[in-house]
């Protein structure tokens, strides 16, 4: 398909173009605490994002939704299904949550399709933009999740100076360029993007040797720094983990979920809801007369790396898609990629 | 006549634990009059030394659940006065304007949910419910309004957190403050109502001269800052205060009583504030107060109740002013700490209320002086007492009772304030 | 699509007091369609609703007819809420979910049923198949234990069991209070094991019971020679969804919901605790 | 329809903020006096009926030997006793003065202290079975409805005990302690305020007490590496629950020099 330049003090014109079908999210903030909210016009929009504090996946498993809502008459309930039908545009997300998204995508459908995604997805466009300044935390180049997309997108981004390089990836990414008066790639525009690329994968100050991955989720079910992150010193610098659950609500693969019912005063009727939860959290794996099946520290946090590291839900491959985000937001600085290291030494 | 006892063991529908207990003898005399505070003290002024500065209107806004707005904004006052810091203008009028939706909720519950039981012969405001839906309908919405504007600039009514020394920590939203706007505008018929219904209620007819105190300032309806006056002819600046207001003990209560040094006893509150500030209410408020037929300055302590109403008209007023001008701006908040000694007196939803701190060097509290509108009230409370019930004396025990009571709920006592 | 979040209304036809805090629910889906079109195998699960309090993973407690059965123990809040209804109320469930007992794999061979507590409920259905096409399957022996005689459910099947040719049923009680006219033995389900008749060539365990029991019995079975993998058991975790979303039930690489809730041994041993 | 449970709401020491927070249930307060009887409630009633209640909401911490009496009295009519907020969960904020010597304490404050009968203020738990604690200086309103919500269902309330720091998460904050080197107590403190303070721009000071099982020290040791002293981090520990065993060791510390 024919690749597309736009200068980027024109972005306005490819926003309205979006925002005559979508709501528009993207970020909204410089640096690496940006969020990724409503875009209304070009100014509150901030490309040149590192990070946001929580992915996109917000907008498709949000942390909190109702799933249906019943109502209780004469002893019988009839429930009525609520079903999101919103179309949103996702603008700037990058490579490594849009890999996040297609893992979850899978997740989601299977024996059983996850409607309530699945529907937030097909109402979706996907305006990715490729990474040209990682973050200090992100591996995304070691898992192959980044910095540079070339799956999953209705439209790519890639900033090649005082241009954006626009690459179309699907049917709606044509549909949403069309007519618009921008000019044709040349070589050199991709040539430059060839370059940048280069010059990014240099920069990546993490990494995360991914062939040691399945092995360590095998065999390190009892391994000492468990205990470290649980209880004791911590982990190459870090302190001991708080259970505070940070590090899977920032994470852009993670998906747990509790279900919950709220009732109104009139105690008849009511919504069944779902909030996201978290491994790392006590009551997560509680169940009925104080039984818990992860009570210590020590086995939240060994669930959850080895479920980034591919034991679990993920399967064969690993679960994470190196954004970085977890390692950010630990305040104990527990950092993955660390851990991973340890484990493969010890 | 016969002996009267009249013994109460836990007063109703005020905050916080007190008993009454009155004799009076054959001859008529009062032998024996308590106001009887016995909530438990929790020596506040005790374990505020030590603490750090910045921590000081977080904790003395735990002395009340009612006015904690006016603990936090005092205890910063009284930091900001000892560090030397001078507030911004915008900073003083969101200050305002918290303080004033605290008054708002805290006033429209004393009359609403407190008093108007009383003054329409109902228990409580549940069992009102029944006959009069559209009143108490009216003191929800008038109190919740006071909470939505104190959630909104200080994050939760009860114990808010943005405000700190030097400013807040986040200013609100300028559409959260057009809808509020919209609410106030609407707001003004109730607190009309409110008027009209006071100025209806029948109240006792009973008065007597006592020195009222409020602070003042020519240019404003004082709520935050102003110097203390009163209508015997106090008029000080709030670090003077500890010069002219002493402070005793009494075996009987864990309030402790004030009064002006060399002089008796005080009433602080919204008739002492009205009566002393009529000048600069709103005129929409002056005019209410004018149509309700009632004259101020006034000495009858029930008066209060009509002067929390036009209170409420005035408070509506100037919410709006200052929603309109402020321009709600970030600002930065810069300050070194030193030792000092700083202390502030701003108007309470119950009256005047003093803190004061001596800080070192480190920001570590070294001393505290606190003493809430209550502490103030309860001396007066006790001698309008011993006269008011003299004039009772033809009534049946429960009506004497009934009515001791509602003198001292006129006053809005906060007794956790207290005993802080 | 079908939404699989979303319960069918389902009424209650027939309770049977099992004991004190147990009861076993006859129910059938309202659209009579579903309930034609319904089937499950031993050992599956449904995921029941109490509008209000919630939603818990319980077991079909058997297969014999048209009714979904379930047994029921009062523990919390969903299943307090049951335990309170009456015949003819309503109720939401969706399922069957999860895998059941690999009745395929035992048959020709010798079937040993270990069941703990409540952990009878879902081997009930396998009990019943197995006394179905009985000569499909080799000796049967079933030990069930409980914590005292009380708590013993399906008391009403144990002589049918009984009378299952080529079968032995052995009962244990922890503690058996003074004066229970009920006959068995006391001990834990492993003090049967003396006397087991099922020995480990040509046949297969199935195990349900608290977690810490099947362990135990996992080992004990070991060091009379059975392997591992003859060994399937039954696990419980929270599950919020049974559909293999939530992520509560996850132990190791599996999800207890679509992966078991019936496992071999081999698959999930490292990952239950040690004893 | 069913007879209305009987309420009761007691106060002890503290600043009868939890029943504001209660009060301040204004859009629902009409549909609540529907659901519940309220039949003890000195602040608001003036005709207490003293038989026995279903619920009892106590606010307030024991510090007197005739608060003792009375909560054991309160909790013999009760069926369902509820430790309503910090200060009766552990004595909160006035448990401060815990760690003074009690005559300090008084001197500073009375001239006379032979009329003070005061003792160190702790939990109604502490002398009485609590069947169920509200946590929050002051708790959540939404919580408080949910709790009674639940009794009249009588299901097991849904609150929450994991960290604040989940509900931060929630509304897209940069977390302070790693972004703004703040020393928030949203990772051992008890969620249900929706992360008011970090949301605000202010570190979370613990008002909700101790989540559930959190890792007081290896905050204390967060703290210590973003720059603040041991009496700061003893202050922080010693504020909303200084008395609870979570935080005991961090509160008592005494940090090597
Ligand atoms: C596959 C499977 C089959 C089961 N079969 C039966 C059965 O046949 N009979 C029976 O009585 N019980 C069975 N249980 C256990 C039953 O699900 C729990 O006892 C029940 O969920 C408790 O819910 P509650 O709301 O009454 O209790 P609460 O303690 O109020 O539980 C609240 C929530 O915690 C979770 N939870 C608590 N305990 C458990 C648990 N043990 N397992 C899974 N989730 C839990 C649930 O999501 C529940 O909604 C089974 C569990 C599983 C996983
Ligand atoms: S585990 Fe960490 S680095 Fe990997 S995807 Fe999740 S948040 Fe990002
Ligand atoms: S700011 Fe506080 S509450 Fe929020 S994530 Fe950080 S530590 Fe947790
Ligand atoms: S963030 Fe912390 S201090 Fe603020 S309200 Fe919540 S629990 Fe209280």
């Amino acid at each position: 398909m024919k690749a597309l330049i736009i200068e980027k003090n024109s972005m306005n014109i490819l926003l309205e173009r979006f925002l005559e079908e979508y709501r528009v999210f993207g970020p909204t903030k410089p640096g690496s605490d940006s969020t990724f909210d409503e875009i209304k016009s070009i100014e509150q929009l901030h490309l040149d994002y590192i990070s946001t504090v929580l992915p996109p996946k917000k907008f498709f498993l949000p942390p909190n939704e109702t799933l249906f809502s019943f109502n209780i008459k004469n002893g019988k309930f009839t429930t009525k299904e609520i079903r999101p039908d919103e179309k949103i545009l996702i603008l700037g997300i990058h490579p490594c949550d849009v890999h996040a998204l297609l893992k979850l995508d899978k997740f989601f459908s299977g024996d059983f399709n996850d409607l309530y995604y699945q529907n937030r997805r097909k109402n979706s466009a996907i305006i990715a933009l490729n990474c040209v300044e990682p973050s200090e935390h992100s591996f995304c180049r070691s898992l192959g999740t980044g910095p540079f997309l070339n799956e999953g997108y209705d439209i790519l981004l890639t900033d090649v100076g005082t241009n954006y390089l626009i690459e179309i990836g699907t049917s709606t990414g044509k549909r949403l360029v069309k007519g618009l008066n921008l000019t044709n790639a040349s070589e050199e525009d991709f040539h430059e993007k060839e370059r940048r690329l280069k010059l990014m994968e240099k920069k990546f100050k993490k990494s995360m040797n991914i062939s040691w991955l399945p092995k360590i989720a095998r065999e390190n079910l009892d391994h000492d720094i468990w205990f470290d992150l649980g209880e004791r010193g911590g982990v190459a610098g870090s302190f001991p983990c708080l259970s505070c659950g940070s590090c899977t609500f920032v994470c852009p693969t993670c998906y747990c979920y509790e279900v919950y019912d709220a009732v109104d005063l009139s105690l008849k009727s009511g919504t069944r809801n779902r909030e996201l939860d978290s491994c790392q959290l006590l009551e997560y794996a509680e169940v009925a007369l104080g039984g818990n099946f992860r009570r210590d520290r020590k086995d939240r946090i060994h669930h959850w790396m080895l479920c980034k590291f591919g034991a679990a839900a993920g399967g064969k491959n690993s679960s994470c898609v190196g954004c970085g985000r977890c390692i950010r937001v630990c305040p104990s600085k527990i950092d993955i990629t660390e851990v991973a290291k340890a484990l493969r030494r010890g | 006549m016969e002996e009267i006892t009249i013994d109460v063991n836990y007063l109703a529908r005020v905050e916080g634990r007190g008993a009454l207990n009155i004799s009076i003898s054959k001859d008529g005399k009062v032998e024996d009059l308590q106001f009887r505070i016995y909530e438990p003290p929790r020596f506040f002024e005790s374990f505020l030394i030590g603490r750090k500065y910045d921590e000081v209107m977080e904790l003395t806004s735990r002395i009340c659940g009612i006015c904690p707005v006016a603990h936090q904004i005092t205890a910063i006052r009284a930091i900001e006065n000892a560090l030397g810091i001078e507030p911004s203008q915008q900073t003083r009028d969101l200050r305002k304007l918290m303080a004033i939706s605290a008054h708002i909720q805290s006033n429209v519950f004393s009359m609403y949910f407190l008093s108007l039981p009383d003054l329409m012969g109902y228990e409580s405001i549940i069992t009102m419910t029944k006959d009069n839906l559209d009143i108490v309908k009216r003191g929800l919405k008038l109190k919740k309004l006071g909470n939505d504007i104190t959630d909104l600039i200080g994050g939760r009514a009860v114990h808010p957190v943005t405000a700190v020394v030097g400013g807040f920590t986040v200013i609100p939203s300028r559409n959260k403050m057009k809808a509020i706007r919209k609410r106030l505008v609407e707001a003004k018929q109730d607190a009309y109502d409110t008027v009209d219904l006071f100025s209806e209620v029948e109240i006792p007819d009973f008065e007597r001269k006592c020195e009222h105190i409020a602070i003042s300032d020519p240019k404003e309806y004082s709520i935050n800052h102003g110097r203390f006056r009163s209508t015997e002819g106090l008029d000080i600046d709030e670090m003077e205060y500890r010069d002219y207001i002493r402070e005793e003990q009494v075996p009987y209560s864990t309030a402790l009583h004030s009064h002006v040094k060399n002089r008796s006893s005080f009433m602080v509150g919204p008739l002492p504030r009205v009566n002393i500030n009529f000048d600069q209410l709103s005129s929409d408020a002056k005019d209410a107060a004018r149509r309700s037929g009632v004259k101020f300055p006034n000495f009858n302590p029930f008066v209060s109740h009509l002067a929390r109403a036009v209170e409420l008209v005035h408070d509506i007023d100037e919410s709006i002013e200052i929603i309109d001008r402020v321009p709600l701006k970030e600002e930065r908040r810069n300050f070194i700490c030193k030792a000092g000694f700083g202390a502030a007196i701003t108007e309470a939803p119950r009256g005047s209320l003093y803190h004061s701190y001596e800080i070192d060097n480190n920001g570590i509290v070294k001393k505290a002086d606190l003493v809430p509108p209550t502490a103030h009230n309860a001396n007066n409370i006790e001698k309008d007492l011993q006269e008011f019930v003299l004039t009772l004396l033809d009534l049946s025990m429960d009506e004497i009772t009934l009515k001791c009571e509602m003198l001292i709920r006129a006053y809005d006592p906060c007794i956790s304030c207290s005993t802080h | 699509m079908i939404n699989a979040y979303l319960p069918n209304l389902a009424i209650i036809k027939k309770i049977i007091r099992e004991t004190h805090n147990t009861n076993t629910y006859m129910l059938e889906f309202f659209d009579k369609q579903l309930q034609t079109s319904f089937s499950c195998t031993p050992g599956q699960f449904m995921m029941y609703s109490v509008f209000g309090a919630g939603e818990s993973a319980i077991s079909l407690s058997d297969i014999n007819n048209n009714d979904i059965t379930a047994t029921i123990r009062n523990v919390g809040s969903v299943t307090n809420t049951i335990l309170n209804m009456k015949e003819g109320d309503s109720i939401g469930i969706r399922g069957p979910y999860g895998t059941g007992w690999p009745l395929d794999k035992a048959k020709g061979k010798n079937v040993l049923i270990i069941a703990g507590g409540m952990g009878i409920a879902p081997l009930r259905g396998a009990i019943t198949h197995i006394k179905n096409q009985r000569n499909n399957f080799g000796h049967l022996e079933i030990i069930y234990g409980a914590r005292t005689p009380g708590d013993m459910i399906f008391k009403y099947e144990f002589e049918k069991w009984r009378q299952i040719k080529n079968s032995r049923l052995d009962l244990t009680a922890d503690t058996i209070p003074a004066n229970t006219p009920f006959e068995c033995k006391a001990g834990l389900v492993t003090s049967c094991f003396p006397s087991m008749k099922t020995q480990h060539k040509n046949a297969i365990v199935l195990l349900c019971g608290p977690e810490i029991m099947m362990r135990y019995a996992a080992k004990c079975l070991e060091t009379i020679g059975f392997k591992d993998d003859q060994i399937y058991l039954s696990l419980e975790r929270r599950m919020k969804c049974g559909i293999g979303k939530c992520g509560h039930c996850q132990i190791g690489l599996k999800y207890v919901c679509k992966d078991g809730p019936v496992f071999n041994y081999t698959d999930i041993k490292p990952f239950i605790h040690p004893l | 329809m069913v007879k209305k449970p009987k309420i009761a709401i007691f106060k002890f020491t503290g600043c009868a903020g939890c029943q504001l927070e209660l009060l301040h249930l204004e859009d629902i307060f009409l549909d609540l006096l529907e659901l519940f009887d309220i039949n003890y409630w000195v602040m608001v009633k003036r005709d207490n009926d003293e038989k026995e209640w279903d619920i009892s909401l106590v606010e307030g911490g024991i510090s007197t030997p005739k608060e003792i009496e009375e909560i054991k009295q309160i909790r013999k009519k009760t069926k369902f006793l509820v430790a309503f907020g910090d200060c009766a969960i552990g004595g909160c904020i006035p448990s401060i003065r815990n760690w003074i010597p009690q005559m300090e304490a008084e001197n500073q404050v009375y001239p006379d202290t032979s009329t003070i009968h005061s003792m160190k203020v702790l939990g109604i738990g502490e002398y009485v079975k609590v069947d169920a604690i509200l946590k929050g200086c002051p708790p959540h309103r939404e919580t408080i409805v949910e709790l009674l919500k639940s009794a009249l269902l009588k299901i097991r309330p849904r609150l929450k005990q994991h960290p604040v720091c989940v509900e931060c998460k929630f509304r897209d904050n940069a977390c302070l302690i790693t972004s703004k080197k703040m020393a928030c107590m949203g990772p051992v403190t008890s969620a249900g305020c929706g992360a008011i303070c970090p949301s605000l721009g202010r570190e979370c000071e613990g008002c909700f007490g101790p989540m559930s099982n959190p890792n007081a020290s290896a905050l204390a040791s967060i703290f210590k590496d973003i720059g603040f002293s041991e009496d700061d981090i003893k202050r922080k520990f010693r504020k909303y629950a200084g008395m609870s065993s979570e935080f005991q060791k961090e509160a008592l510390h005494e940090w090597k020099k």
